[in-house]
C-alpha cells in the first residue's frame, strides 16, 4: 500500500460502507458499526496523508481516462487538505451524533439515512481530493443528487418542498458550473488545477473571462452566497445531523472550498486582480454577510437562525479570496475549518435541545439550560467562539481577514467585518441568554426535559474541546497547510 | 401520336385519382383505383417496362382491389368524405 | 474459422432470417418452442456482432459483396467502426428485451399469439441489422420496409385495442416517410446512375449545384425524421410508444429509433457529405434551431404527462433533439457526443422502458400519482430506474452526462454558446421529469405504499433491467472503451480515413 | 418563348404528371378522414412514385429489357428501376395488406372507421 | 387538418417540381441514371447469367438480396396479418 | 345462390388453366416478361376465385388456413437456403457462380434462377392466400 493509493482508499472507505449498509441494514448494530468503521478508517488515512503534505508534498492518481478535459484524477494538496482534514473529522462526529439522534427519534429508513450519508461523504472527499475541474463538477453533482434523499427524509409536503428548492438551485448550479468547466477547457485546453492558475490573460477576451467567473459563482451556488442562498434556510427541514451535513462537514463548504479552488487554481490572484473580480467578490461578500446578519437576526427557528449565520459566516472566506492578499486568502482558507468546527456544535447543540425537549423556536428555550447544562454551555461556548471571541480557533480567522482587508487597503471590508461581528453578537447573544440567564414565565414547562443521550454529548464536547484546541495551537495543522497553500499560490512565498 | 395517348392516360389517371378519393361509396373508389391502376399497367408497357406492368396488374389491380373488397365488406362501405 | 468470419456479415442476416421459419415452424410443433428459438437466433447474432466489431477494430472496414457481384452492380454489405458499434448496440438491447420478453411479453400477448409475435419481432430485429450493415441505399429502404412492417404490427399487437389506431397512425406517417425516402432515392439515382452508397459519395460533389440533390436531400431528411420521430415529425410516437405492449416499447425505443437515427446520420454523413451541409446547402443552423425546438419542447410536454410511458415517450423525443443536435454541429467532439448518446440513449430509455413495463406487470399502475412508495416493494426496480433516471438527467458519472458532456463541448467549441445553453436547460427539464417520478417512488405518502404490494418483478425481467442500469454507470467510468471505437468512426464520418 | 415552355413541358410531362399525382395522394393520406381513403391514398400515391421511376428509366427509341436477337447492342430501356419497382410494389401490397387488417380490426373494436371518431376514442378514459 | 394537409402537400409539390427543372429530360438516354450502372447490366447480363430477361437477371442475380429482403417482407406482411386478425392458434 | 351455379362451373374450368399460367408465369421469367411475383399472384387469384366461388366451407378439403404459412416458409427458406448453399460451396452469399464452378456444371445460373423464382412464388402464393383467407369472414363472403 503505498502513498498514492491513499487519496483513493479514503473515498473508497466511505463507498463499501455504503454498499455494506443496505446489506446489513436489518442489524442496526452491525450497520452502525460499519458506518464507524468507515469514518474512523477514513480520518486514519487523511491523517496518514499529512505529513506528506506538510513536507510540501502531494499525492497523486489518476483513476480513469473520463473526458477531454480531464480524467478523474486525485489530488491531495495542502488546501485540499484542510477540506479532507476537517470533513473526515468531522463525519466521524457526526456519524457518531447521528446514531444518537435517528436512535433517540426512532427515525424511518435509518437505513436509506446511514446509506445516503456514506456516499455524500465520499462525494465530498471526492470533491477535497479533485485534481481538475471535471472531477470536482462529478463530485459536486453526486454531491447534490445524495443529499437530497437526506434533506427531504421526513417526507412530509413541507420537506418534499423544500427538496425540490433545493434540488432547483443546486441542480441549476451544477449546469453553470458544468457550462463553466467546458469553456474553460475549450479556452485553455486544461481543466488541471494548478497552483497560481492557468487561465491567462490572453486566454479569451477580458470580458469572457469576467462572463466565466461569474458562471463560475453561479456554479457554486453551493456556497449559498446572496441572493441564491434560498435553498439553505429552506433545507432545515431535514433532521439535524443532516443541517450539520450541509452546514459545517461538506456541502455549503463544497461551495467555498470551490470558489477558493478557482480563484486560487484556475485564475491566480493576479489575473484576479488584472479583471477586478476581486471587487465582484468582495460585493457579493460584503452583501451576503450583512444581509444574512439581518436575516439571523429576525428568525426566531434556533435552526434556521444557524442557517443564516452559516450564509453570512461563510462569506467571510468569499471575502478573504477577495481581498486577494496574503493575509485574506490565508484567513479564508483557516476559516473554513474553524468554522466548521463551529458551526458542527451549534447544530450538535440545537438537535440535542430538540431531541431533549421538541423545540425549535428560541423565544421557547427559556431556561432550558438548567436541565441540559452541557448542551447549553457548549452551545454558548461555539456562539461566543463564532463572534470571534478568545480562546476559541474562530479569532485567528478573524483576525487573519481583518489584516488582510487592511493589508489590501480595502478599510470598507474591514468595516464590513468588524460590523459583521457586531451583528454575530447581536444574533448569537439572545440565544444563550435566553437558553442559560432567562427563566421560563411558568417552570413547569421544563418538566421532563432531560440531557440529551451520551452518543451526542460526546460529539459535542469533542468539537468545542478541539476549537479550544485550535486556538492554542493554530499552527497545527491547519495554518500550517493554508501557509503551504498559499507558497503554491504564490510561487513559494511564506507568509 | 403516341404522345397523345400518352399524355391523355396521364390525364385520364389524375381524374382517376382524384374520382377515388372524393366518391363517398368505399366500393366505388375501390373499383375506381383498379381503373387507375391498369390504366397505369397500359402505360408502363407503353414505356417498356414490361414486367413492371405485368406486375401492376397482378398485384395492383387485382390483389389490391381483392384486398379492398374483402376489408370493405367486413367494415363499412359509406365514407364521410 | 476464418472462412466463417468472412461469411458473417451476411450470416447476420441469413441465419435470423431463417431463425424466423423456423420460430414459426417451432412454434407449430409447441406454443412454447417459440420463445427459445428466438432467444438463440439473437444470442448467436449478438455474438457475431461482437465478433465483427473486433475484425473491424483491428483490420479495418469489411466490404462483403452479395453474389459476388462487384459494385454498382451488386449489393455490398459494408462493416466500419460506425456501424459495427451501432449493430453491438443494438443487438444487446435485443438480446437484452428478449431475455425480458420471456415473461413480459405474456403482459399484453395472449398466449395463442406468441408464436406469430416472436416471428415478428425477430423479423424486426434482422431488418435492422440489415439497415445497418448495408452499403446499398435501395437496399436500405428494403430493410426500412421491413422493420417498419414489424414494427407497424407489433405495436398494434397489444392487448388493448387503443394500440391498433396508434399503429395505424403510425403506419400512415411511416408510409409518408418510406414514400419520402424512396424519392430520394430516386433523386440520388438520376443525378448519378448509383445506388451504392460508397459511390454516390464519390459522385454526388459533381452534381451538389442540382435543385435534384437538394431535393434529394430534403425528402430523405424528412422521410427519415418521421421515421426517427424528430420534433415536429414526432406526432406518431407518443401514441405508439403508449398504447404499444411493453415488449415492443422496449424494443422500439431502443433499437428501431437508433438504428433509424443512424441511418439518417450515414445518409447525411456517407452519402452526402460534411461539407455538402455546411457550405453547398447550408442547413447545420436549420437543424441546430429544430433540434433546439425539440430539446425543449419535448421536456416540457413529458413534465406535463401523468402516464409514466407517455412521459418517456416525450422524454424520447427530447433526446432524440439531442443526436439531431450532434448533427446540427457537425464537428468531432459533437458527433462523438452524438454517438455516444445513441449507445446512452438505448441503454437508459431500455432501462426506463422496462421499469415502466414491470411495474406495469406487478401492479397494473400506469399513472406516475399512484407509484406513491412504490420502492418499499420493488426496491431493486426502482433503484434501477432511479440510476437510469439519474444517466437520462446527465448525472456524472453516468453515461447520461458523458455524452452530453461532449454534445456541450463540441457546441461552445463550434462557438455556439446558445445552443450549448439550450442542451443545459433541457438536461435540467429532464431533472424535473424524472425527478418527479423518483420522488413519488421514494417519498411518496406510504400509506398508499401498501395498497400494491406486489413484490418484486420474475428474475427473467429483473436480471436485463439491473444489466441495463449497472451500464449506466459503468459505461460512464469506463467511457474510453466506447469512445475508441466511436472516435474512428466519426472520423471516418467526417472524411478523414 | 412559346416554343420553349412547349419543349419543357414535352420533355417533362411525365414527371409533371408523377408529381400531380403523388400530391393527390399525399393529400388523401394525410387530409381523408375516413382510413380506408387514407389506404386508397396510399396506394395513388406509392404508384405515382413507381411512375416516376418508371419515367425516368425509359429511353426514347429503346425497348423493353429482355434481348433482342442482336443482343446488347440494341437500344433499352433501363432496366434497374424496374427491379427497384418490382420490389416496392410488393412492399406496397405488403403495406396495403397490414393496413386493411388493421382498419379491420379497428372496427371491430369501435366500430368506426374515420380519424375525428377514432381520436374521440383515443381521448376516453 | 385540411388546410394543415394543404400546407404540408404545397410544401412537397414546391421541392418536387423545383427538383424536376434539373433533372435531364424525359426519355434522355444520355442522362446519367440510364448510363452508368444500367448500361453495365445490359452489356454484362448475357455474358454473365446467360438469361434474356434483364429484369430477372438482376432480380434474381445481381440484386438478389434486395428480392430475399422483398420475400421477407411479404413473409413478414403474411404473418402479421395472422397476428391481427386471425383467431385461435391455427397458424 | 343459384346465380353462383355459373360461377362455380365457370370457376372449376377455368381454376386449374389459371394455375398452369401460373406455373409458365414463373417459369418464363428467366426469358421473357412474368416471374416469381407475378405467377405467384396469379397462382393466388386461382385460390381467391374458388374462395368467391365456393365459399370457405367448400374449400376447406383443398387449401387450408394451417399449412399455407408452412409453404410461405418454405418459399423464403428456398431462396435463402439456396444463398446458403453457395457459402457451402464456398462462394460469397447468392453467389450462383460458386455452385456452377464447384458441380462443374455449365450454365446452371438460368437454373438457380428459376428455383430462385419458384420460391418467391410460393410465398407470394402462400401468404396472398392466407391475406385473403384471413380476411374472408366466416362464412367466407368477401362480397357484400
Amino acid at each position: 500500500m503505498t502513498l498514492d493509493t491513499l487519496p483513493l482508499l479514503a473515498l473508497l472507505a466511505p463507498l463499501t460502507a455504503a454498499v455494506l449498509i443496505p446489506v446489513v441494514g436489518r442489524h442496526e448494530n452491525l450497520r452502525e458499526s460499519v458506518t464507524l468503521i468507515a469514518a474512523g478508517s477514513m480520518v486514519l488515512m487523511v491523517l496518514a496523508m499529512l505529513p506528506e503534505i506538510l513536507e510540501g508534498g502531494r499525492i497523486s492518481i489518476t483513476l480513469l481516462p473520463l473526458l477531454p478535459g480531464g480524467d478523474l484524477a486525485l489530488r491531495a494538496d495542502a488546501f485540499g487538505m484542510i477540506f479532507a482534514l476537517t470533513a473526515s473529522v468531522l463525519w466521524l462526529l457526526n456519524s457518531v451524533y447521528s446514531i444518537g439522534y435517528m436512535r433517540a427519534l426512532r427515525e424511518h429508513d435509518q437505513t436509506r439515512f446511514f446509506f445516503c450519508f456514506a456516499i455524500a461523504i465520499t462525494a465530498a472527499m471526492g470533491i477535497a481530493f479533485s485534481a481538475n475541474l471535471v472531477t470536482l463538477f462529478v463530485f459536486y453533482e453526486i454531491l447534490t443528487l445524495i443529499t437530497y434523499p437526506l434533506v427531504v427524509h421526513v417526507g412530509t409536503p413541507e420537506a418534499m418542498q423544500a427538496g425540490r428548492k433545493y434540488l432547483a438551485y443546486l441542480l441549476g448550479g451544477g449546469i453553470c458550473l458544468l457550462a463553466a468547466t467546458v469553456v474553460t477547457y475549450t479556452l485553455t485546453g486544461t481543466t488541471e488545477f494548478i497552483p497560481g492558475g492557468f487561465l491567462a490573460a490572453g486566454s479569451g477576451t477580458a470580458l469572457s473571462l469576467q462572463v466565466l467567473f461569474i458562471l463560475f459563482m453561479a456554479g457554486f451556488v453551493k456556497a449559498a452566497w446572496m441572493p441564491f442562498h434560498a435553498w439553505l434556510p429552506a433545507a432545515m427541514v431535514a433532521p439535524t445531523p443532516v443541517s450539520a451535513f450541509l452546514h459545517a462537514v461538506a456541502v455549503v463548504t463544497a461551495g467555498v472550498f470551490g470558489v477558493v479552488r478557482v480563484a486560487g487554481w484556475v485564475y491566480g490572484t493576479d489575473l484576479m486582480a488584472a479583471l477586478g473580480l476581486g471587487t465582484v467578490l468582495a460585493i457579493i461578500a460584503s452583501f451576503t454577510i450583512i444581509t444574512a446578519s439581518l436575516f439571523a437576526l429576525a428568525e426566531d427557528n434556533l435552526k434556521r437562525r444557524l442557517a443564516y449565520s452559516t450564509v453570512s459566516q461563510l462569506s467571510y472566506i468569499l471575502l478573504g479570496v477577495s481581498m486577494l492578499s496574503t493575509a485574506g486568502i490565508t484567513g479564508a482558507m483557516v476559516h473554513i475549518p474553524f468554522h466548521a468546527f463551529l458551526k458542527i456544535t451549534l447544530f450538535f447543540g440545537a438537535g440535542a435541545i430538540i431531541v431533549g425537549t421538541g423545540r425549535e423556536a428560541i423565544s421557547d428555550m427559556r431556561g432550558i439550560g438548567q436541565k441540559m447544562p452541557v448542551t447549553a454551555v457548549m452551545f454558548a461556548a461555539a456562539a461566543a467562539g463564532i463572534c470571534g471571541l478568545p480562546p476559541f480557533c474562530a479569532l485567528f480567522s478573524k483576525v487573519f481577514l481583518s489584516l488582510g482587508a487592511v493589508q489590501a487597503g480595502e478599510l470598507i471590508l474591514l468595516g464590513v467585518i468588524i460590523a459583521s461581528s457586531v451583528l454575530n453578537v447581536a444574533y448569537f447573544f439572545p440565544i444563550i441568554y435566553t437558553m442559560l440567564i432567562a427563566r421560563p414565565s411558568d417552570e413547569r414547562t421544563l418538566d421532563g426535559i432531560r440531557e440529551a443521550p451520551l452518543f451526542m454529548l460526546i460529539p459535542i464536547i469533542l468539537t468545542v474541546i478541539a476549537s479550544i484546541a485550535f486556538f492554542f495551537s493554530p499552527g497545527m495543522p491547519f495554518l500550517d497547510l493554508s501557509g503551504i497553500a498559499l507558497a503554491e499560490i504564490n510561487g513559494g512565498v511564506l507568509p | 401520336m403516341i404522345l397523345v395517348i400518352d399524355f391523355a392516360l396521364l390525364l385520364f389517371m389524375i381524374i382517376c385519382a382524384l374520382a377515388a378519393i372524393t366518391v363517398k361509396d368505399l366500393l366505388h373508389a375501390t373499383i375506381i383505383l383498379a381503373a387507375y391502376s391498369l390504366i397505369m399497367t397500359v402505360l408502363w408497357a407503353e414505356m417498356n417496362a414490361v414486367d413492371v406492368a405485368f406486375t401492376e396488374a397482378t398485384v395492383g389491380a387485382g390483389i389490391t382491389t381483392v384486398l379492398f373488397v374483402a376489408a370493405i365488406a367486413r367494415t363499412r362501405r359509406r365514407s364521410g368524405d | 474459422m476464418n472462412a466463417v468470419i468472412a461469411q458473417l456479415p451476411v450470416l447476420i442476416l441469413v441465419v435470423p432470417i431463417v431463425g424466423a421459419l423456423l420460430i414459426l415452424l417451432a412454434g407449430k410443433v409447441n406454443r412454447n418452442f417459440s420463445y427459445p428459438v428466438t432467444l438463440a437466433t439473437i444470442s448467436f447474432q449478438f455474438a457475431a456482432s461482437l465478433i465483427l466489431l473486433s475484425a473491424v477494430m483491428t483490420g479495418g472496414t469489411i466490404h462483403y459483396y452479395l453474389g459476388g457481384w462487384p459494385p454498382p452492380m451488386g449489393i455490398e454489405l459494408v462493416l466500419d467502426a460506425f456501424n459495427s458499434f451501432v449493430l453491438v448496440v443494438i443487438l444487446a438491447m435485443a438480446l437484452l428485451t428478449a431475455v425480458w420478453a420471456r415473461q413480459g411479453a405474456a403482459l399484453d400477448i395472449p398466449p395463442e399469439k406468441t408464436v406469430p409475435f416472436f416471428v415478428v419481432f425477430q423479423l424486426l430485429v434482422t431488418g435492422l441489422c440489415g439497415m445497418t450493415i448495408t452499403g446499398d441505399i435501395f437496399n436500405l429502404y428494403v430493410f426500412v420496409e421491413i422493420t417498419s412492417i414489424a414494427a407497424y404490427v407489433l405495436v398494434a399487437s397489444g392487448r388493448g385495442a387503443r394500440s391498433l389506431i396508434a399503429g395505424f397512425n403510425y403506419l400512415v406517417l411511416g408510409s409518408i416517410a418510406a414514400g419520402f425516402i424512396v424519392l430520394g432515392i430516386g433523386y440520388l439515382y438520376v443525378a448519378t446512375g448509383t445506388l451504392n452508397m460508397g459511390e454516390l459519395a464519390a459522385m454526388l460533389p459533381a452534381s451538389y449545384g442540382l435543385a435534384t440533390v437538394h431535393a434529394a436531400f430534403l425528402f430523405l431528411m424528412i422521410g427519415f425524421s418521421i421515421k426517427v420521430a424528430f420534433f415536429p415529425l414526432h406526432l406518431w410516437l407518443p401514441d405508439a410508444y403508449t398504447e404499444s405492449p411493453a415488449v415492443v416499447t422496449i424494443l422500439i425505443a431502443t433499437a428501431t429509433s437508433k438504428v433509424t437515427a443512424y441511418a439518417m446520420i450515414r445518409v447525411i454523413f456517407s452519402v452526402f457529405t460534411p461539407q455538402y451541409i455546411t457550405e453547398s446547402f447550408p442547413v447545420t443552423e436549420v437543424i441546430l434551431i429544430i433540434a433546439a425546438i425539440a430539446i425543449i419542447a419535448g421536456a416540457v410536454l413529458a413534465i406535463a404527462q401523468d402516464n409514466l410511458k407517455r412521459m418517456l415517450a416525450y422524454s424520447s423525443i427530447s433526446q432524440m433533439g439531442y443526436i439531431m443536435f450532434a448533427i446540427g454541429i457537425a464537428n468531432q467532439i459533437a458527433l462523438e457526443g452524438g454517438l455516444l448518446h445513441i449507445m446512452a440513449h438505448a441503454v437508459m430509455k431500455g432501462c426506463l422502458f422496462m421499469v415502466a413495463g414491470m411495474i406495469i406487470y406487478r401492479t397494473g399502475i400506469t399513472g406516475i400519482h399512484q407509484m406513491s412508495g412504490l420502492s418499499r416493494t420493488m426496491p431493486l426496480t426502482c433503484a434501477a430506474f432511479a440510476l437510469a433516471g439519474a444517466s437520462m438527467i446527465g448525472i456524472p458519472p453516468t453515461i447520461g452526462f458523458m455524452s452530453k458532456y461532449y454534445l456541450v463541448l463540441g457546441a461552445v467549441e463550434a462557438g455556439q454558446y446558445l445552443a450549448a445553453a439550450v442542451l443545459l436547460i433541457g438536461s435540467l427539464l429532464a431533472a424535473v421529469y424524472i425527478w418527479r417520478v423518483i420522488e413519488i417512488m421514494y417519498f411518496g405518502d406510504h400509506h398508499e405504499g401498501a395498497l400494491h404490494s406486489g413484490p418484486e418483478a420474475p428474475l427473467s425481467m429483473l436480471v436485463p433491467v439491473l444489466i441495463l442500469a449497472a451500464s449506466c454507470l459503468l459505461l460512464g467510468l469506463f467511457v474510453d472503451i466506447p469512445l475508441e471505437i466511436i472516435g474512428p468512426a466519426v472520423t471516418l464520418l467526417l472524411g478523414g480515413s | 418563348m412559346i416554343e420553349d415552355l412547349f419543349a419543357l413541358f414535352l420533355s417533362r410531362y411525365n414527371y409533371w404528371m408523377a408529381i400531380i399525382l403523388m400530391l393527390i395522394g399525399l393529400y388523401a393520406l394525410i387530409a381523408k378522414q375516413n382510413l380506408v381513403k387514407k389506404i386508397i391514398g396510399l396506394n395513388i400515391f406509392q404508384t405515382a412514385i413507381f411512375l416516376f421511376y418508371i419515367s425516368f428509366a425509359d429511353v426514347t427509341g429503346g425497348t423493353a429489357p429482355i434481348y433482342l436477337p442482336e443482343g446488347p447492342g440494341a437500344l433499352y430501356v433501363n432496366p434497374l428501376p424496374h427491379v427497384l419497382m418490382l420490389t416496392a410494389i410488393v412492399v406496397g401490397v405488403s403495406i396495403t395488406a397490414v393496413a386493411l387488417s388493421l382498419v379491420v380490426r379497428i372496427y371491430q373494436e369501435y366500430k368506426v372507421m374515420d380519424e375525428d371518431e377514432l381520436l374521440e376514442v383515443m381521448r376516453r378514459p | 387538418m385540411k388546410k394543415l394537409a394543404l400546407i404540408a402537400v404545397l410544401f412537397i409539390g414546391i421541392i418536387l417540381f423545383w427538383a424536376v427543372e434539373d433533372m435531364p429530360a424525359f426519355g434522355d438516354p444520355d442522362a446519367p441514371a440510364n448510363q452508368y450502372v444500367a448500361q453495365m447490366y445490359i452489356e454484362r447480363t448475357l455474358p454473365d447469367i446467360g438469361i434474356d430477361n434483364i429484369v430477372t437477371a438482376i432480380l434474381a442475380s445481381y440484386r438478389g438480396f434486395d428480392t430475399l429482403g422483398e420475400t421477407v417482407v411479404i413473409f413478414t406482411a403474411g404473418i402479421s396479418v395472422i397476428l391481427l386478425l386471425r383467431r385461435g392458434e391455427q397458424l | 345462390m343459384r346465380e353462383n351455379v355459373v360461377i362455380r362451373t365457370v370457376s372449376r374450368l377455368s381454376i386449374p388453366f389459371i394455375q398452369l399460367f401460373s406455373l409458365y408465369v414463373i417459369v418464363h421469367g428467366a426469358s421473357g416478361a412474368g416471374g416469381g411475383f407475378q405467377g405467384g399472384v396469379v397462382f393466388a387469384a386461382s385460390f381467391i376465385l374458388m374462395l368467391i366461388a365456393f365459399g370457405l366451407s367448400g374449400i376447406r378439403g383443398r387449401i387450408s388456413e394451417k399449412g399455407t404459412m408452412v409453404l410461405a416458409a418454405t418459399g423464403v427458406f428456398i431462396y435463402a437456403g439456396i444463398g446458403l448453399l453457395c457459402i457451402l460451396f464456398s462462394g460469397n452469399y447468392l453467389a450462383y457462380a460458386a455452385i456452377e464452378s464447384a458441380l462443374g456444371i455449365p450454365h446452371l445460373h438460368g437454373l438457380l434462377i428459376d428455383l430462385v423464382e419458384a420460391g418467391i412464388g410460393i410465398t407470394v402464393m402462400a401468404v396472398m392466400t392466407s391475406i385473403i383467407l384471413d380476411f374472408a369472414d366466416k362464412e367466407g363472403n368477401i362480397r357484400d
